[in-house]
C-alpha cells in the first residue's frame, strides 16, 4: 500500500488521462451516435445502408485491432497518402487525439444502435395521435420523439459509458500512457504488479460506481410516467 | 529544422526511463552527442519496439537510435548509419541447466524474446520446435523467466548483465551457451536507422566517426560499461 | 503454368511494384493466422461454455434475493463487469505470478504458469459475471402474469422455475447472449499481451518480424469479420428457431390493439 | 335524428380504397356527414373499420379514393409505381387539425402527465396561450370525469380512466369532426353509459361525429346513420330504427341476433 | 337455478378479507357454491373482484377468512407480525391443481404454443402421459373453436383467441372449480355469445363455476346466483331472476339503472 502512495503521482495522472480520454470519446461517440441513427432511420436508402455499414464493421473487428490498425498503420497510411497526392509531408497524428478518434468512432456505432433503438422503443400510436392533432414533424420530435427517446436511450447509454470507460485501458497496449500504462509500469520497476494492478481496479470501481449512481439519478428524472415493477 | 530521433526507453541499460520521467541510457547519450556533433537540434520520440520502424516509414521521426542490429531484413525497409556498436547475443537459463542447444534439443522449450528483434528471427530459424513467446518489453521477458514461465530467454549479453543478471531478480540464474553465432538474423552491429534514401545515413555514419575520435564515445562507453563495446 | 504459380507470381509483382501492402508476406503465412484463429476460436467458445454453465445458478440466486448468496455474488458480478479485462488479465498473469506462495501452490505447475490458462479463467469469470447480471434481468422480467398462471394451475416451485420462468427468460436473453458472444471474441485479443498466439498475436507476430506497419493487423481483421459473420448467421438462426413467440404478427397493429385495450 | 335542415357537409368519402400489400382491406366505401351527424360504424373484427377511420385523416394512405373535410379536398398524387400519397403536407396537418381522433389503444403519450396530454395540441398546434389552453381543459376533463386525475401519467390510472383521457385530449383541439375508435371498450357499464352520453351531448352542440363501436343500444338510440361493413364492404347502411327492426342483408341479421343472446 | 337436490359444497369462503398496506379492498366477502352451481360477480369496476377471486386460490394471501375446497380447509398460519400465509405448500399446490383460472388478462405462456399451453398443466401436475393430454386438449381446443389454431404463439393471435386459449387451458385440467376473470372482455358480440355458451354447457356437466362478468344477460339467464360487490362487501346476493326484477339494494338498483342506456 505503500507503494502506491509512492506512486501516487503517476497513477493520478494516469486517471487524469483516463477519464479525459474516457469522456472525450463519449462526446464523439454521442455526435457520430445521432447521426448514425437517423442515417439508419432516414428514408434515403443510401443513408441507411452507409449507417448499417458503420455498425457492422465495428461490430465485427474487435477495439484493439481497430486500434492497432489505426495507431500503428493510420500514421502511415497518413504519410503514404500524402506522399502519394504530394499535399503534405508529415502530419502528426498525436497518440491521444488518435486514441479518442478510435474509442469515439468505435462508441459511435454502438450508440447509434442505442438511439435508434429507442426512437423505435416509441409506441407508434403515440407517434399518430399526435399526427392526428396536427404536429408538424419537428414539434412532433420535439414534443414527443426526443423526451422519450432520452428515457429510453438511457440505460443502454449508460451501458455503453460504462463499457468504454472500459476500453480505455487498451490504449494502454499501445503506448498511451493510461492509468493501466502507468501502473503496470511502476508495477513493474517495484515487482509490485499484482498490488498495482489491485489499486487499477479500484480505481476502476470507483469511476464505474459513481458514474452509475449519476446516470441513475439522470434516469429517476427522465422516469416521469414509466411504471415500476 | 529538428531532428527527431525514435528512441525505446524500456531496454536498460541502453535505454531507460528514470524514476522522474526522464530518458537515460547509452543509446540516448549517443544520440544527444550525434545531435551535438552535427550542430542539430534534436528531440526524442519514444515509441514501443514494436511500432519502431512503421513509425520511422511514416515520419514520426527521422532516424531511430534503439540499439537496432543492422540486418538484411531491416534493409529492404530503411537505411542504416555504419555501426555504433556491436554486442552478441546470449541465452540465459537457470544456474546448471542442461538443454541441448539444437532443434532437437529446444523442443517444446519455452524461449522468450521480444517481439520483432533480430533474436525472434534467430529462435524461429534455429529452433523450428522452440515454444517462442513474444514480449512488448524486455523486463517482461525476464520477469517471466524468474517465475518459470519461460526456460530460457535470448537476450544482448550487455543488456542481460545489466538489467537482469547484477541484479536481485537475476539471483540463481545464468548466461547459457556460448555468444549466438548468426549473422543472417542478428546482422553485423547495431546501427541507425533513416528512411530509405535519406541522407542523413551518411551524416550520422561521419558524426559516429567523429565523435569515437575526440572520445566523447568513451565517455559515454564508460558511463554504462568495463569494457569497449563497439567491438572490431 | 500451374494457376497457383501464376497466381503467387502476380500476386508477387503487385505487391513490390504497387501496392503499399505486401500480400506476397500475408500469403506465405496464411497457416498461421488459421493456427491463430483456431486458438481464438477455442479461448471465446471455452469461456463462453463454462461461464454460461456458472452462471445460470448465479443468476437464479440473484433473482431470488432471499438466497443468502446474493450478495456475495453482486460483489463479485459488481468487480467483473466494473473493471477492465485487461487489467484481469494482467491480475491473474503478472500479479499473482509475483507471489512466492503462488509459484509453489500445486495450481501453479499446470494452471497458473500457463498463459493459456490465466486467459481461460479471467475471460470465464468476466463473461460469467455478465451472462450472471442479464439473466438476473431475464428471469426477474418473466411477465408476473404468466408465473401465477402456473401457480394457478398447480406447479411447484421447481416445475414452474423448469417449465415456465427459465424457457421464458432464457429465450428473451437470447439477444444480449449474441453480444456477449461477440464481445467475448473481441475480448479474447487481450491474450495477444500475454503472448498467446491468437489472432491478433499472430498479425503482431508479423509485424514483429518483418518490420510492418498494417499486414498483419489487416489480415486479422479480416479473419475477425469472417469470424463475426459466423457467428452472426448462427445466432440469428437460432433466435428464428426459439423466439417465434415474440415477433409480432404481421397484421399485429389491430391485434395489438385489442390486447392492449 | 338527421338535421332538419339541408346543413353542410363536413365529412365526405367517397370510394376509397385500402390495400396491405396484395390484400385489400377496403373495397370502396363512401361516407357523408352532415354537420351534426354521429355515424356509427358496425362490424366484426377484422372488418376495417379501424383502417377506414384511419384513413380518413391520413394515417393510413388510401389506395385510391376521394376525402374531403368542409369542402376541402385532400390532394393526393400517385408516383411511377401507383403508390399514391398526399401532395400537400401543410394541407395534410391543416386539416387534421381540425379532426380529432380517439384511437382504439388511446395512444395517449406516456411521457406527459393527462392535463399535459391535453394542453399539448391547443398549445401547440392550435398557438392557444398556455393559460387559455388549461383553462379549456379544465372544462373538458371535467365533462369526462377526469379532472382529479389531471396530473397522473397514463401508466399510473386504469384502462377506463385511460380512455376518457384520450377522448379529453380529442375535445380539447375543439374539432370540426371526431373520430372515435371503441370509445368505451375498456368501460364498466355505469361507464360506457356516461362516455356515450358525452357523445351525445357533443353532437347536440352540432359536432359531426364517426363513430367505431359494439354497443347496438348507442347505435340505435344516438346515431342519424349506422353503416356495417363486412369483409372492406358496406353490407348495409341507413337510418338507424330502420336497420335494428328491419335489417336487410343476411349477414347483418346474423351479426344481430348473434349479439343478443 | 339452484340445484334441486343437497348437493355436496365444492368451494366454500367464509369472511374473507384482504387489505393492501392500510386499504382494506376485501371487507368480509363469504360464498357458498354447490356442484353444478354458476355464481356471477357483478361490481364496478375497483370493486374487488378480481382480488376476490385471486385469493380464493390463494395468488393473494387473504390476511384473514377462511377457504375450504371441497370440505378441505385450507390451512394458514400467522407469523409474528400477523402477516398469514398458508402453511402447507403442498397443499396449497394440491387445491391449486383442482381449481383452474381463467385470468382477466389471460396471462398464456408467451413461450409455448396454444397446444403447449394447454397440454403442460395435465403433463406435469396431473401426470398424465403426453398422448392422453394432447387427445384431451384437441377436445377443449374444439370446443372454444380453437383447435386450428393450435400452432400458434400467443403472441400471433387476436385478443379474443387468446381469451378462448386461455380457457381451454383451465378446461384441460378437468377442475373441479373455475373461476372465470371477465372471460368476454375482449371479444366482439358474436364471439361473447359463444364462449357463453360453453360457460353454460359446462354448468350442465356439473362443473362449478365463479365468473366476474360485466355481462347483465348473462349473469340473469345462466347463473343460479348472483352476488353484487361493492367497496368490498357483499351489497346484495341471491336468485338471479328476482334480483333483476326487484332488485333491493340502491347501489345495485343504481348499477342496474346506469348499466341500461
Ligand atoms: N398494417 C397492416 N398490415 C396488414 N394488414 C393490416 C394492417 N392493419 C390492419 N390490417 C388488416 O386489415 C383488416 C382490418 O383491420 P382493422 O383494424 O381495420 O379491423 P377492425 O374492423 O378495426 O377490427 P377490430 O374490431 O378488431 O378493431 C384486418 O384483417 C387486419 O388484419
Ligand atoms: N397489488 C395491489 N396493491 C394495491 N392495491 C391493489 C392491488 N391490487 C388491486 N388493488 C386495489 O384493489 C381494488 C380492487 O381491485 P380489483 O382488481 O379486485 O378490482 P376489480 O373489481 O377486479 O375491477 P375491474 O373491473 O377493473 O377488474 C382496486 O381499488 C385496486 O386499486
Ligand atoms: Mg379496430
Ligand atoms: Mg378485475
Amino acid at each position: 500500500m505503500v507503494v502506491i502512495f509512492e506512486y501516487r503521482q503517476i497513477l493520478i495522472e494516469g486517471t487524469l488521462v483516463t477519464i479525459s480520454l474516457a469522456v472525450l470519446s463519449l462526446l464523439l461517440s454521442v455526435v457520430l451516435g445521432l447521426i448514425g441513427a437517423f442515417a439508419k432511420l432516414s428514408p434515403s436508402r443510401g443513408l441507411r445502408r452507409a449507417g448499417s455499414v458503420y455498425t457492422i464493421f465495428v461490430r465485427s473487428v474487435p477495439d484493439l485491432v481497430l486500434m492497432m490498425l489505426i495507431f500503428f498503420g493510420g500514421q502511415t497510411f497518413v504519410t503514404q497518402i500524402g506522399s502519394l497526392t504530394g499535399l503534405w509531408g508529415y502530419i502528426e497524428i498525436n497518440q491521444f487525439v488518435a486514441g479518442v478518434l478510435t474509442l469515439g468512432f468505435i462508441f459511435g456505432a454502438y450508440m447509434s444502435e442505442t438511439f435508434r433503438g429507442a426512437i423505435l422503443a416509441i409506441p407508434r400510436g403515440q407517434i399518430e395521435a399526435a399526427m392526428a392533432i396536427g404536429m408538424k414533424p419537428w414539434q412532433i420530435f420535439r414534443i414527443v420523439t426526443w423526451p422519450q427517446m432520452v428515457r429510453f436511450a438511457l440505460p443502454s447509454f449508460t451501458n455503453n459509458w460504462l463499457v468504454l470507460v472500459k476500453s480505455t485501458a487498451l490504449v494502454s497496449v499501445i503506448g498511451l500512457h493510461d492509468l493501466v500504462w502507468n501502473a503496470f509500469s511502476a508495477g513493474r520497476s517495484t515487482h509490485k504488479l499484482f498490488t498495482f494492478m489491485t489499486a487499477v481496479m479500484v480505481v476502476y470501481l470507483v469511476i464505474t460506481g459513481i458514474s452509475d449512481l449519476i446516470l441513475r439519478i439522470v434516469d429517476r428524472k427522465y422516469a416521469a410516467g414509466v411504471r415500476r415493477a | 529544422d529538428i531532428l527527431r530521433i525514435g528512441v525505446e526507453g524500456a531496454y536498460p541499460p541502453f535505454s531507460q526511463k528514470e524514476a522522474d520521467g526522464t530518458l537515460s541510457g547509452f543509446d540516448i547519450d549517443i544520440a544527444l552527442a550525434l545531435c551535438e556533433q552535427m550542430n542539430r537540434e534534436c528531440e526524442l520520440v519514444e515509441q514501443e519496439w514494436d511500432g519502431m520502424i512503421p513509425a520511422l516509414v511514416a515520419k514520426k521521426y527521422d532516424a531511430i537510435v534503439a540499439s537496432m542490429s543492422i540486418t538484411e531484413d531491416r534493409k529492404k525497409r530503411v537505411d542504416f548509419s555504419e555501426k555504433y556498436y556491436f554486442t552478441p547475443s546470449r541465452f540465459i537459463a537457470k544456474e546448471g541447466a542442461t538443454f541441448a542447444l539444437t532443434p532437437e534439443g529446444t523442443k517444446g522449450l519455452k524461449i522468450g524474446v521480444l517481439r520483432g528483434t533480430t533474436l525472434q528471427c534467430h529462435v524461429e530459424k534455429t529452433f523450428p520446435g522452440a515454444d517462442l513467446r513474444l514480449y512488448n518489453t524486455q523486463e517482461d521477458v525476464f520477469a517471466d523467466l524468474v517465475t518459470g514461465r519461460l526456460d530460457m530467454q535470448l537476450n544482448n549479453t550487455l543488456g542481460a548483465l545489466d538489467g537482469f543478471l547484477n541484479t536481485d531478480q537475476g539471483k540463481g540464474f545464468a548466461f547459457f551457451g556460448g555468444d549466438v553465432d548468426d549473422p543472417d538474423c542478428l546482422g553485423d552491429g547495431t546501427g541507425i536507422a533513416v528512411r530509405k534514401g535519406d541522407p542523413l545515413a551518411g551524416e550520422l555514419t561521419a558524426a559516429i566517426e567523429a565523435i569515437r575520435a575526440d572520445g566523447t564515445y568513451a565517455t559515454i562507453n564508460n558511463k554504462y560499461f568495463d569494457v569497449d563495446i563497439y567491438g572490431k | 503454368m500451374e494457376p497457383e504459380r501464376t497466381f503467387f507470381e502476380y500476386l508477387q509483382s503487385f505487391s513490390e511494384a504497387k501496392s503499399p501492402i505486401d500480400f506476397v508476406l500475408i500469403y506465405d503465412n496464411l497457416g498461421r493466422f488459421f493456427d491463430g484463429a483456431l486458438v481464438t476460436l477455442q479461448l471465446t467458445f471455452l469461456a463462453l461454455l463454462v461461464g454460461g454453465l456458472i452462471a445460470v445458478p448465479l443468476a437464479i440466486a440473484r433473482a431470488y434475493r432471499k438466497l443468502f448468496f446474493s450478495p456475495v455474488i453482486r460483489v463479485y458480478t459488481y468487480v467483473f463487469c466494473g473493471t477492465p479485462l485487461l487489467v484481469q488479465v494482467y491480475l491473474f498473469y503478472f500479479g499473482l505470478g509475483q507471489f512466492k506462495a503462488v509459484q509453489e501452490s500445486f495450481l501453479w505447475d499446470p494452471i497458473l504458469s500457463s498463459p493459456w490458462w490465466c486467459v481461460v479463467i479471467a475471460f470465464t469469470l468476466n463473461t460469467a459475471a455478465y451472462t450472471t447480471e442479464f439473466m438476473r434481468g431475464a428471469i426477474e422480467t418473466t411477465p408476473h402474469g404468466e408465473v401465477e398462471a402456473a401457480k394457478a394451475s398447480g406447479m411447484s416451485a421447481l416445475t414452474r422455475m423448469r417449465l415456465v420462468i427459465l424457457p421464458n427468460a432464457f429465450r428473451r436473453s437470447l439477444p444480449a447472449y449474441s453480444n456477449e458472444v461477440i464481445f467475448t471474441l473481441h475480448g479474447s485479443v487481450i491474450a495477444s499481451t500475454v503472448t498467446l498466439q491468437d489472432l491478433l498475436g499472430v498479425g503482431r507476430w508479423l509485424n514483429g518480424r518483418y518490420y510492418l506497419a498494417y499486414e498483419g493487423f489487416l489480415t486479422a481483421m479480416i479473419f475477425y469479420m469472417a469470424i463475426v459473420l459466423l457467428i452472426t448467421v448462427a445466432l440469428r438462426l437460432a433466435e428464428k428457431r426459439l423466439l417465434g413467440h415474440l415477433r409480432p404478427r404481421e397484421t399485429s397493429s389491430s391485434a395489438a390493439a385489442r390486447v392492449a385495450a | 335524428m338527421p338535421s332538419p335542415t339541408p346543413s353542410t357537409v363536413s365529412l365526405l368519402v367517397s370510394d376509397l380504397h385500402k390495400s396491405f400489400g396484395s390484400v385489400e382491406v377496403l373495397k370502396g366505401v363512401s361516407l357523408k356527414a352532415c354537420e351534426g351527424d354521429v355515424i356509427s360504424l358496425l362490424g366484426s373484427s377484422g372488418s376495417g373499420k379501424s383502417t377506414f377511420l384511419r384513413c380518413i385523416n391520413l394515417l393510413e394512405t388510401p389506395t385510391s379514393g376521394l376525402i374531403s373535410v368542409h369542402g376541402e379536398e385532400i390532394k393526393m398524387t400517385k408516383d411511377r409505381r401507383g403508390v399514391s400519397s398526399p401532395s400537400d403536407a401543410r394541407q395534410v396537418e391543416r386539416i387534421r387539425a381540425r379532426l380529432a381522433m380517439v384511437f382504439q389503444s388511446f395512444n395517449l403519450w406516456s411521457h406527459m402527465t393527462v392535463m399535459e396530454n391535453v394542453i399539448a395540441g391547443p398549445i401547440h398546434v392550435l398557438k392557444q396561450p398556455r393559460a387559455e389552453a388549461i383553462e379549456n381543459a379544465k372544462d373538458v376533463l371535467e365533462r369526462v370525469g377526469m379532472y382529479e386525475r389531471r396530473d397522473y401519467y397514463p401508466a399510473h390510472i386504469s384502462g377506463g380512466q385511460q380512455q376518457r383521457a384520450a377522448i379529453a385530449r380529442a375535445l380539447a383541439m375543439k374539432p370540426e369532426v371526431m373520430l372515435f375508435d371503441e370509445p368505451t371498450s375498456a368501460l364498466d357499464p355505469e361507464l360506457v353509459g356516461e362516455v356515450l352520453r358525452v357523445i351525445r351531448s357533443l353532437a347536440e352542440e352540432g359536432r359531426t361525429m364517426v363513430v367505431v363501436t359494439h354497443e347496438m343500444a348507442f347505435a340505435r338510440d344516438v346515431s342519424s346513420e349506422v353503416i356495417f361493413l363486412h369483409h372492406g364492404l358496406i353490407e348495409e347502411q341507413g337510418d338507424p330504427v330502420q336497420m335494428f327492426t328491419d335489417p336487410k342483408s343476411t349477414r347483418f341479421k346474423e351479426f344481430l341476433s348473434n349479439s343478443r343472446q
